[in-house]
Formats: structure tokens, C-alpha cells, sequence
């Protein structure tokens, strides 16, 4: 395909300065067209679940301590080598973590952690203000990380039953997640309620349709 | 000059103090740190990923010129520098010297994890950190951050200039 | 036009050089001699039209076994865009003080760089390159990184880094806050 | 000293016409770090040396000790304003080197994210290239339905920039019915943006003096600097890796390949706006096509990659973990080297793989567009004027985390 | 006691175009942020209505760096050369009947002066920097201006041809027999070819080519910093407000308007002035820049030849009326 050039200018176009005046026309329009700027420290962007943001250790409610088993998977997908555990085995041969930390200036934010970890222990949130003045604070041991957790809960709509997609991806079959996946989610999130495309929907004849069209109405 | 000299009342061990100076020094100081929080000029100096949210925040959506930043592409014209990106090795004599360009006061923004540690690339090439060889004032963590997290680190950085006492160049 | 055809051809040109030929999910490359490389290019280029050169670029050998592999290797990616089909030739160069093998920017001034950073990583030299200085690297580098005999934190410091750093602690009694520091505090 | 311009006054020693200026790395019209070192005679350039590197952060190097899963990380810090289609590139090249199929669905969100990714990058050329050439509305403009983008980025994969948003054997995240109500509102509305910024620019006598007959390129040049993307399309070269060599669905879904004819700026700029359009046009295909589902394969491997062959997980293990799945004794960890290009918004961008049965890539080679373009700067670039020249680096379109790896 | 009232008219004069002059960069801020559908200044001060204080004030209080390399005195000198011709040139614009300090016969002449003088400026700022890019950002300066001088006075003496003077309040006067009492209509082409030289007189957009951001940093500002370069900035824009008075003067019939205004007479030309102001920045917010070899072309190949033109044509239309 040929690219289409737009026609020559002609004589009085170009006296005119035809196609100047329609650019300013455009710039004046724009003058008092209302601005699309978002007022940052007063208005928020809006924020979407899994976001890859601060990082948190889910506080389990009943123990109100990490879920972390200290698995170590977390620590080996890492790319940047950031986060650190270290175990200890307790009388009855139980592993227990004694501390987990996350260097979050040298994270790449890549969500890997969040999605290999087996139990849901780790999380990224939706905040990300937290810039500061020196490099120590923001070494992340396991207080910083569960309070992070706090903090997200109260910033946040989300309550107790927060699922991160990256626990459990969207779009994947039920069959083949683990058991601790298995979790309550929106009903696009699975295969049944996905999105298909506009052309293929008719002939399916299932809940799934008339869900999408409730949702594009 | 001499006769003032006599004035000045040893109040600590090495820190001295002109009776009467603060009332008017007080003052003076409030304006000229309003003054510069509320007109940080950055130099247009982008290095990797993060420049493009930098540029992000300059646009429209989030625009820093609400809060009197303008980006300046001399350094000599500049208060502030945002290291946007990875800072090699090869690079950091630049960066450096970009600093040094800068005429004082002057501030460091640190932006990602790249400029703040190194980040992923722990390698041969790349500078574990900016403060590796430039006193940084402000991290901001993220990779890229987001631009409004930019504003933020900002933000924080005009709460810092509010905070100086007698930072006054030349006059002073 | 198949890639296989073309490869049986190459080697009916040029017999002693090509030592084998390869297929890998469906990707065929030669290992040739670097001698005539060049020649082969040209030949390449001229005869089947592959007028793309998609990639240039070395690999260092030295933990990697097989049988034709010497310790450096030059893969050159070629596509015909008119007949849609791609080879890829593999020069092998012995390892020496200086290994190298000839450029052919005459060919394609585009190889010049890619050239470039071959030799800036990992050492390799090519005859008759009309510029052949270190690109990715600063002049000054020591090693070739790409070498698998190079660490990744580096073998050495970089000269203009240390220097860097000298300086910058001269340069901070100059700061203002330092300098206030000096004659205010004691320490 | 020898060429003094037209008029043949003696000059004295040491004062010769010529001097020298060198550009960047910090400067404001190199697109990030590139320095270019000039011989001029005015402002006329006689000699142009584009120097590279202030951003090589080993990238190959750093590949080697990493597994596959993870470099997926680097190749989003590649080329920064495309980050999708790096992934998508990456991915495609390690599937066939490592031999994963990828579900249907996966490859239609592929080409969609792609062709996002190729909207906000070359959303982000137009930017900086009218900037360069000193219309900084349309700057702004091209800001405004990037962020649109960048926003429907952060919903899907929870990232603006670097999403990482793929993985071996299909992508991370399916898409969400909101998320295409906002991509189909993005869609329809996105023409008449385009048509917002041709208003601005294409037709004003200042931009065709700026860039008509700029850094003419032949079809034969175009193939000698080793050019690919747009800037080879510009000089009407039908060199397209989406039609070639057909990857992710792109066999499945219709559109055209915009072709210059004369090769210059201008050429090349319309090229990029025709692509816009085709863009927004697969988009809405994806929109109508997106076929049901699971995202990623059958076979995709965990991320917790093993780094040795054939390394067994025992039953129990992988009970415990729940999530194991082995890529064991499967001939993915096969000896070989291999090829994959794709068509990213700059050019083509190709992995080179050599596998030596590990989880880790013995080496990885990136054929990076920018770099080559960069290259051929060195012979753009000689004889134009100076402005002619932050032109040129425009329209190249080249991005420096790319080029220097 | 004469002496004394003339000092505070100038003091007084110097306080409203200098503090006209801040707040003429916030608005430029401001409608460019909104015809690019952002904001502009909004957090310093009420809508940022106190950015230009601010400004000033950490302008003011910079370090005050001079390049080792650089030719002190000149780098010294060129900023005040730039400033105190541009503010001399205001000495001879008449806001109103009346209201002008010093009424010359060869007002227009000495406005021309004035502003070829502060080119010497730029140019001595790029010369004295020693660094290539204010260097480069000097010479461009120096052929812009030769060559637009040139088109400007051309464009100009139609005006003077119809009114006979080069006295300005004489110019306004004139006009009060042309159509709408103003000589826009009469001197087409002359203003058409003013405004092109205007905006290449005063380095905006799309002639901005000495301080092209994109090409050359700053251009001859690149080594000023703090105070020195908030002199060049002030002098740029008061050279902006000259030249909008210049084109009110000759083609917009000054302080003329459609009624009187009591109390306060300058209220036309004031808005006249803004009016070109807000031109100014409306394009400056919808062109891309010209390159130099093409800004020449335009000045020697387009603007002259209508220059002259237009004499012509104001000669013919003199001889048969």
C-alpha cells in the first residue's frame, strides 16, 4: 500500500495561509476546551488491582503474622536478587521464617515473586508515594512489609477477601490451578465469563453472552 | 566587618550566632525557600526508561508546570536534577559534570531503582547508585515509577527546600 | 526457493570451506571457514539475492562443545526479502593473540557497527574495517566482556570510574553544606 | 581548511573554517543519551560521528546468568516505549528455541498488546520528532492519547511502562471486559486524534520545508545501511516481518503495509501515521476476533525455572508447592542456536539464542533497530545543517536503552 | 523639579512594564498549558498567580556562575546591554495623547536603534560565553537580525510615506483619516511583512532559531545562570512588548479606539498590545521552527521584494490621491 499524501495546496491556499490558520484554529479551540489534567496531590489516578506497587506480606487474620512458609521460590525467580529469607527449623522440624526482607530500590517490580509464591503470602499494592530521603528506609524487613500490608487495606477499597491477579491469573482454567489458588474472584477472571471477541459470540448460547452484553450496554 | 566579628556570641562549640539577626533572618529565609519550592527548574536530562515518565509528568495528564516546573535544557539554568534511568559507568563522569554545571543551591532527585541502586543490572557496566559519587536528596522507588510517584518524590523535595535554614549562595 | 537449496549450493562453490550444515527448528546454518567469507557473503548476496543482513554478531566458545567449534564464532544472519528465505553462516576463528576475521562493510556499510560491537565485546578483529574502535565501551575498557573468561561484576575497575570518584572527593569540600560543616563543627 | 567555502580567503594557521561541536549525551534533542560528535563548516555538517554506549548496561552479559524466565525482565528495559512488543519478541524467539505452543487466545492478546505497544511508541515518535522540529503541541497532544494507553496497561498487567506482560507459552494476565470497553472507546475515538495532529502539522509549510528532501534514502541505500521498520518502508522497500514471517496471529488478522516512495523525512513520517491507522484497524479486528480460551499453553513452564537438564522434582514436592510444573526430560533443553525477528515499532528486532542445554542462555545477541539506525546516522548525516540533523535523529526513531543494550 | 518628575515617571514606568512584563510569562504559561489542554501554573498562589514572584525571587538569590573560559567583562556587560536598550526603547512609545516621556521627532528611528542595539547584546553573549553552542546561538542572532532590520524599515516607511512623520504620536494621529482610523488596511502587505519580521525580530517562534531548545541548548543563554539570565529573559519580553507597540503605533492606530475610555486613555493601546502579545504566544503554541538556511530565503526572497512592493504601491496610491 502506498502511503496517500494529502493534495497540494493551491494558489489561494497558499497566500491564505489556509493551513496555518486552520492549526491556530485548532490550538484556539483547544484554549477552552476544559484541560484533562489531573490535579495530582489532590486528585488521585485511578488504580487497578494488581498494580505492581509497594510490596506487602499479607497478615493472616488469625494469626496476625505473615502466611510465608519459606518456600524459597520467591527468592529464586527474583531477576534482581532483592529479597532475602531466612528459615529456621523449630523443635517439631517445622520451618519457620525468621526474617524476610526486600531491598525495594534494587526491585524491578516484575510481579514474579507475587506470582510464583505458593500460599498468597506476598503481595504488591496499590500505593506507590513513598519516596524518601535516605536509602535505608527503604529496605523493607518483614514489620515494614506487614504494616505496608496495613496501610494497604486502609488506602484502599479492598477488604479481607483482596484477591491479586497475580495469586490467580485471570483468564487461566480452574482445572489447572492448585488448591490454594482456587479463590473467589470476579466472574471475567475465568475462562467461563472471559471477554470473546464480537464476531464469535453469536453462536454461543450460554451465561457467558448475556453477560457480556449486559456489560457492553 | 571587624567590629561585627566582636558581636558574635559563641553559643556552642564552634557555632556562632549574631544577636538579634533572626528576627530578621527568619523571615528572609521563609521567602527565598518559598521562593525556590515554588520554582525548581529540572534539567532536561533523561537517561533511560523513567525519562519517558518523566516527560509523562511534564504532559498534559499530570503536568509539573502546576507546580512551577519547567524543564531547562542548560544545566546553568537548572536547580534540580532528575537522574532518570540507569546511570552507567561510562555515563557518570557526564552526570557529574552536568552537576557541577549546576550553579548552587542544587538538588538530586533520584528516579527508579536503576538510579538509586543499580537495580537488575548488577553488572560491569552500571553504577551501583548515584550516591556513589553525588549527594542525592530525594529516592524514588519503582521501575519506572509512576509519574504522579515523580510529583510525589517532588513534593517531598519543595517540603525539604521549606525545611533549609540560611542555604543562600553567594550572599551568604 | 529453499534455504537447503541454497546452503547445497553454497557448499558446491566454495567445498572446502563449509564444514557442515545445520538445521534447528527449521533454521538452517552453515559452519564455515572464515577465510572466504566475504566471497561467500557476496556470492550469498549477489546470486540469491539475500540482500538483508539481519545480524551480525560473535560468541565466545570456550565452554561450549561440538565438533567444528573453535574458540570464536561469527554468525552472520542473511535474509532475501525477494524469496523470503533466511541462512545464517558460522565462521569459526581459532583462538589466538588476535583473532580475527575479514570485515564486509564492502558489502553492507551497515555492518560497520555491528562489527564495532563484536570486536568492542568480545575481541574479535576484522581486516580491514574502516573503523574498527570500541563503541559500546569506553575507550579505555579493559577485556572483552562477552568473553566467557570475563565476570560480570568486571575483571577490573574502570580507570575513568575511579578517577570519577577521586574527584568527587576532592570536589566535596566545595559543597555548601560541607563546607559549612568545616567551619562550624568540629568534624 | 582545504574546502573553504565559496569565497578563497587565505586563512591563517589555526584558524580554519571547520570546528568542532560535540552533541549530547546530555542534550535535549538526542532521545536520551546519544552524543554525536560534529565537524561543521557554519552550521553545514562536513563530518558526523555518532557516539554510543552511555547506556550499555550489559544486557548480554547479564542474560547469561539469568534463566530465561527471567531476562523476560531486560527485554522490557530495551526499548522502553514499546515494552509489549519486546516481550512479545523475546517470547516468540525463546518458544521456538525452547519448543512451547502457545494457546490461540495468547496469540491474539499478543498482537494486541503489540499493536498497543506500537501505537504509544510511535505516539511517542511524533512527540519528540515535532518537538525536535520545534511544534510542541503536538507533543502534548500525542501525550494525551498515550496515557489513555498507558492507563489500559496498568489495568491488564499492572504496570505503565515495563509490563513484562507475557510469558513463555502465552501471556500473565487474560484482558477484563472493562478493559476492552476502554480499548474499543480508545479505538473509535483515535482517528479523529490523528486527524488532530495532521491538522497541526502535515500540510504547514513549515514541517514539509523541514522534512521534504531531508535525508533522502534509496531502496538500495535503505538495504546497504542495513535499515528496517519504517525507515525502510519509507523508501518503499515491502519489508515487513508481521507479513514475512508471520508470528503470533499475525496470519490470521488483515491488514496493509504502508510503503514511501521517496524515502526522505517526510516519507517516512507519513508511513508512520499510515501505521497508526493500520494499528488502530488490527486492534479492532483483535476486538471482533479474540477467540475463547485459556492464556497461556499447555506446556508452558513454571517461572521457577530449573537451571540444569533433567533435573527431577519428585511427586511429593510438587504436591507440597502446588505449582511445579517440570519441563523435565523434554528436548526443550535441546543443543542449538537460533533466529527470531519481529516487527517491533522501530524495526526489526531479532534474539539470537544459542542454548547449551541449561535453563540459562549460553548467549543471547540483540539485533537492536536503533543501534543499526544510529549506524547509518554516520552517513545521513553528513552535508545537512544542523536542525536537519536533530531531524534526522527523529525520524530514525531511535531509542537509546535499545541501542546500547 | 522638571528633573525629579521625570525620574518618577520613568521609575513609575519601569515598575509597571517590568512587573507587566512578569506576568505577561505567566500568561504565556497559562494559554499555552490551556490550548495544550493542561494547566499551566496552579499551586504557587492562588491559579499560580505568584510563579513570576517566585520565580524572580529564586532567580535572584542563584549562584551567579561565570564560565573560567569566558570574556568576563563582556559576559558581564552583555546582559545589561540587552536590558537597558530594550528599556530605553520604552522612552519614546506614546501609551496616549500625552502620555510619553520623551516625544522625538525621529521616534520610529530611534525604536530601530534601539533594537539593533540589543541584537549586540545577544551577540556578545554568544561571543563571550566561549562555548560553541551560545556561539552558533549568537552568529544565528546576528544574520536574523541583519536581515530582518532590513524587511522591518522597508515594511515601515509605507506608514511613514502616509502619515509624513517618524514622530509616533504624529504616526497615530494620521491615522485618524484612514479607514476605522487605523493604517491596517491601507498597508496590507507592509503589515503583513511587519508582523513575519516582528516575530523574527524578537526570536519567537517559528523564527525562535537562536535559542532553539532542540538544536542548541539555549542557544547564546546556554551559560547564564540565576540573575543574568533573568535579565535576558526580561529583556526578551519587553522586547516583545516594544514590538507589539511598534505594530499598535503604525498599523493599529495607537491609543485610538472605537470611544473614549475616561480616566484611563492608554486602555486601547494596552489592549492592542496584548492582543499582540496573545498572537505571539498563540503561535509559538501552533508552529514547528524554520531552519536557518530557509529563515534567510524567507527574510531576502519573500519579505523584501513585498517590502519594496509595497512602497511602490503606497507611492502610486500617494501620487493619485
Amino acid at each position: 500500500m502506498k502511503v496517500q499524501y494529502k493534495p497540494k495546496r493551491n494558489l489561494l491556499g497558499t497566500i491564505f495561509q489556509v493551513e496555518i490558520l486552520q492549526g491556530m484554529a485548532l490550538t484556539l479551540r483547544k484554549l477552552f476546551s476544559p484541560p484533562i489534567t489531573r490535579q495530582y496531590p489532590d486528585e488521585k489516578p485511578p488504580m487497578y488491582a494488581g498494580f505492581r506497587g509497594q510490596h506487602a506480606l499479607v497478615r493472616d487474620p488469625v494469626t496476625q503474622d505473615s502466611k510465608c512458609i519459606g518456600c524459597m521460590r520467591c527468592v529464586t525467580v527474583c531477576p534482581s536478587r532483592c529479597i532475602r529469607i531466612r528459615c529456621q527449623q523449630d523443635a517439631k522440624g517445622k520451618q519457620k521464617v525468621e526474617s524476610y526482607s526486600i531491598e525495594v530500590l534494587r526491585c524491578v517490580f516484575c510481579g514474579f515473586c507475587v506470582e510464583v509464591c505458593p500460599v498468597g503470602a506476598v503481595t504488591m499494592t496499590e500505593l506507590f508515594e513513598y519516596a524518601s530521603y535516605d536509602r535505608e528506609s527503604l529496605l523493607f524487613d518483614k514489620e515494614t512489609l506487614l504494616k505496608n500490608w496495613d496501610r494497604f487495606l486502609e488506602e484502599s477499597a479492598h477488604d479481607e477477601n483482596y484477591v491479586n491477579p497475580f495469586w490467580r491469573p485471570r483468564g487461566v482454567p480452574e482445572a489447572s490451578l492448585a488448591a490454594s489458588q482456587r479463590m473467589k474472584v470476579p466472574a471475567d477472571w475465568t475462562i467461563e465469563g472471559q471477554f470473546i471477541g464480537t464476531s464469535l459470540r453469536q453462536p454461543q448460547q450460554n451465561g457467558a453472552i448475556t453477560h457480556t452484553e449486559a456489560d457492553h450496554a | 566587618m571587624g567590629k561585627m566579628n566582636n558581636d558574635l556570641m559563641q553559643i556552642e562549640d564552634g557555632i556562632k550566632f549574631i544577636p538579634g539577626a533572626s528576627a530578621l533572618v527568619a523571615p528572609l529565609n521563609k521567602i527565598i525557600n518559598w521562593g525556590r519550592a515554588g520554582s525548581i527548574w529540572p534539567a532536561t536530562f533523561g537517561l533511560a526508561c523513567c525519562a519517558i515518565e518523566m516527560m509523562v509528568a511534564g504532559a498534559a495528564t499530570n503536568d509539573l508546570d502546576r507546580f512551577g516546573i519547567i524543564f531547562r535544557a542548560s544545566p546553568r539554568q537548572a536547580d534540580c536534577l532528575i537522574l532518570a534511568g540507569t546511570i552507567t559507568k561510562k555515563m557518570a563522569p557526564v552526570v557529574r559534570r552536568v552537576y557541577d554545571q549546576m550553579p548552587e543551591p542544587r538538588y538530586v532527585l533520584a528516579m527508579g531503582s536503576c538510579a538509586c541502586t543499580g537495580g537488575v543490572f548488577d553488572t560491569y557496566a552500571v553504577v551501583q547508585g548515584a550516591d556513589e559519587f553525588l549527594p542525592v536528596d530525594v529516592y524514588i522507588p519503582g521501575c519506572p515509577p509512576r509519574p504522579e510517584a515523580l510529583l510525589e518524590g517532588l513534593i517531598k523535595l519543595q517540603e525539604k527546600i521549606m525545611q533549609e535554614q540560611g542555604r543562600w549562595s553567594q550572599f551568604s | 526457493m529453499e534455504s537447503i537449496l541454497i546452503a547445497e549450493d553454497l557448499r558446491n562453490n566454495f567445498p572446502n570451506a563449509i564444514f557442515e550444515t545445520q538445521i534447528h527448528r527449521g533454521q538452517f546454518s552453515s559452519i564455515v571457514a572464515p577465510e572466504p567469507i566475504v566471497e561467500m557473503c557476496r556470492f550469498l548476496k549477489e546470486d540469491y539475492k539475500m540482500n538483508h543482513l539481519n545480524c551480525l554478531t560473535g560468541v565466545d566458545n570456550l565452554s561450549r562443545k561440538g565438533k567444528h567449534f573453535e574458540r570464536f564464532e561469527v554468525i552472520y544472519q542473511l535474509y532475501s526479502i525477494e524469496y523470503r528465505v533466511g541462512l545464517r553462516l558460522k565462521a569459526q576463528i581459532k583462538d589466538s593473540e588476535d583473532p580475527s576475521i575479514d570485515s564486509i562493510t564492502s558489502l553492507w556499510t551497515g555492518a560497520d557497527w555491528l562489527e564495532r560491537e563484536t570486536f568492542d565485546l568480545l575481541g574479535i578483529t576484522f581486516n580491514e574495517h574502516p573503523n574498527l574502535k570500541r563503541i559500546l565501551t569506553p575507550e579505555d575498557w579493559e577485556g572483552h566482556p562477552l568473553q566467557k573468561t570475563y565476570k560480570l561484576k568486571g575483571n577490573t575497575e574502570w580507570n575513568g570510574f575511579t578517577k570519577l570518584k577521586e574527584k568527587v572527593k576532592q570536589l566535596k569540600q566545595f559543597d555548601f553544606y560541607s563546607a559549612q560543616e568545616g567551619t562550624h563543627s568540629n568534624d | 581548511m582545504t574546502e573553504s567555502a565559496t569565497i578563497n580567503v587565505p586563512v591563517a594557521q589555526g584558524n580554519e573554517d571547520k570546528y568542532k561541536l560535540k552533541m549530547g549525551p546530555q542534550h535535549p534533542a538526542t532521545h536520551g543519551v546519544l552524543r554525536v560528535d560534529l565537524e561543521l563548516d557554519g552550521e553545514t555538517i562536513t563530518d558526523c560521528d555518532p557516539k554510543v554506549g552511555y547506556l550499555h548496561r550489559g544486557f548480554e552479559k547479564l542474560a547469561e546468568h539469568r534463566t530465561y524466565a527471567q531476562n523476560l525482565v531486560l527485554t522490557d528495559r530495551l526499548d522502553y516505549m514499546a515494552a509489549m512488543a519486546n516481550n512479545v519478541g523475546y517470547c516468540e524467539a525463546v518458544e521456538k528455541l525452547l519448543d512451547i505452543q502457545v494457546s490461540n487466545r495468547a496469540r491474539f492478546l499478543r498482537v494486541m498488546v503489540c499493536e498497543m505497544a506500537r501505537l504509544a511508541s510511535h505516539l511517542l515518535w511524533l512527540a519528540t520528532h515535532a518537538l525536535d522540529i520545534g511544534a510542541m503541541t503536538v507533543f502534548l497532544y500525542a501525550f494525551r492519547e498515550r496515557e489513555t494507553l498507558m492507563e489500559i496497561f496498568a489495568e491488564l498487567c499492572g504496570s505503565r511502562l515495563t509490563n513484562t506482560y507475557t510469558c513463555l507459552g502465552g501471556v500473565r494476565q487474560d484482558v477484563t471486559h472493562e478493559i476492552m470497553r476502554k480499548l474499543d472507546n480508545f479505538i473509535n475515538e483515535f482517528p479523529a486524534c490523528i486527524e488532530e495532529y495532521e491538522t497541526l502539522i502535515d500540510t504547514n509549510r513549515i514541517w514539509l520545508k523541514r522534512t521534504i528532501g531531508v535525508a533522502p534514502v534509496s531502496a538500495e541505500m535503505g538495504l546497504d545501511l542495513c535499515l528496517t521498520g519504517a525507515s525502510l518502508r519509507g523508501s518503499g522497500v515491502d519489508y515487513d516481518i508481521r507479513k514475512h514471517v508471520p508470528y503470533a496471529a499475525y496470519d490470521q488478522i488483515d491488514f496493509e503495509v504502508p510503503l514511501g516512495e521517496t524515502g526522505d523525512t517526510y516519507a517516512r513520517y507519513r508511513c508512520r501515521m499510515e501505521e497508526m491507522r493500520q494499528s488502530n484497524y488490527i486492534l479492532r479486528q483483535c476486538i471482533e476476533k479474540m477467540p475463547p480460551g485459556a492464556i497461556v499453553g499447555e506446556d508452558a513452564p513454571d517461572l521457577v525455572m530449573p537451571t540444569t537438564p533433567r533435573k527431577k522434582v519428585t511427586a511429593d514436592t510438587s504436591a507440597r508447592q502446588g505449582l511445579i510444573k517440570l519441563i523435565e526430560d523434554r528436548d526443550v533443553y535441546m543443543e542449538g542456536d537460533i533466529y527470531v525477528a519481529t516487527e517491533v515499532p522501530k524495526g526489526e528486532l531479532g534474539f539470537y539464542f544459542i542454548s547449551d542445554c541449561k535453563g540459562k542462555p549460553y548467549r543471547m545477541h540483540i539485533r537492536s533497530p536503533s543501534f543499526i539506525h544510529i549506524g547509518a546516522l554516520e552517513t545521513l548525516g553528513k552535508g545537512v545543517m544542523v536542525a536537519d540533523l536533530i531531524a534526522i535523529i527523529g525520524t530514525l526513531d531511535v531509542v537509546l536503552g535499545e541501542c546500547d543494550r | 523639579m522638571q528633573i525629579l518628575i521625570i525620574l518618577l515617571q520613568i521609575a513609575a514606568l519601569l515598575a509597571i512594564v517590568l512587573l507587566h512584563v512578569a506576568y505577561t510569562t505567566y500568561f504565556e504559561r497559562k494559554i499555552i498549558g490551556h490550548m495544550q489542554v493542561r494547566m499551566g501554573p496552579m499551586l504557587v498562589g492562588w491559579h499560580g498567580l505568584l510563579q513570576p514572584i517566585a520565580d524572580g525571587i529564586k532567580s535572584f538569590f542563584k549562584e551567579d556562575i561565570i564560565p573560567e573560559q569566558a570574556d568576563k567583562p563582556l559576559f558581564l556587560a552583555a546582559p545589561i546591554i540587552c536590558l537597558v536598550t530594550m528599556l530605553a526603547s520604552l522612552a519614546v512609545l506614546p501609551f496616549a495623547r500625552g502620555w510619553v516621556l520623551a516625544d522625538i521627532n525621529i521616534g520610529l528611528l530611534f525604536l530601530f536603534a534601539m533594537s539593533s542595539l540589543a541584537s549586540y547584546g545577544i551577540i556578545l553573549a554568544g561571543w563571550a560565553s566561549n562555548s560553541k553552542y551560545t556561539f552558533l546561538g549568537g552568529m544565528r542572532s546576528m544574520a536574523q537580525v541583519i536581515s530582518y532590520e532590513i524587511p522591518m524599515g522597508l515594511s515601515l516607511v509605507g506608514v511613514m510615506m502616509l502619515s509624513g512623520s517618524l514622530n509616533l504620536t504624529e504616526i497615530v494621529t494620521a491615522q485618524g483619516t484612514s479607514i476605522f482610523s487605523i493604517y491596517l488596511f491601507p498597508q496590507i502587505i507592509g503589515f503583513f511583512v511587519f508582523f513575519i519580521a516582528m516575530l523574527a525580530e524578537t526570536n519567537r517562534v517559528p523564527f525562535d532559531l537562536p535559542e532553539a531548545e532542540t538544536e542548541l541548548v539555549s542557544g547564546y543563554l546556554t551559560e547564564y545562570s540565576g540573575m543574568r539570565y533573568a535579565m535576558f529573559f526580561m529583556a526578551e519580553y519587553i522586547g516583545m512588548m516594544v514590538m507589539a507597540s511598534i505594530g499598535t503605533v503604525c498599523f493599529l492606530g495607537g491609543w485610538n479606539g472605537p470611544f473614549e475610555i475616561p480616566f484611563f486613555p492608554p486602555f486601547w493601546f494596552i489592549l492592542k498590545v496584548y492582543g499582540f502579545l496573545f498572537l505571539f504566544i498563540w503561535i509559538r503554541a501552533t508552529l514547528p521552527r524554520y531552519r536557518y538556511d530557509q529563515l534567510m530565503e524567507l527574510g531576502w526572497k519573500l519579505l523584501i521584494p513585498l517590502a519594496l512592493l509595497n512602497i511602490f504601491l503606497t507611492g502610486l496610491f500617494k501620487v493619485f490621491t
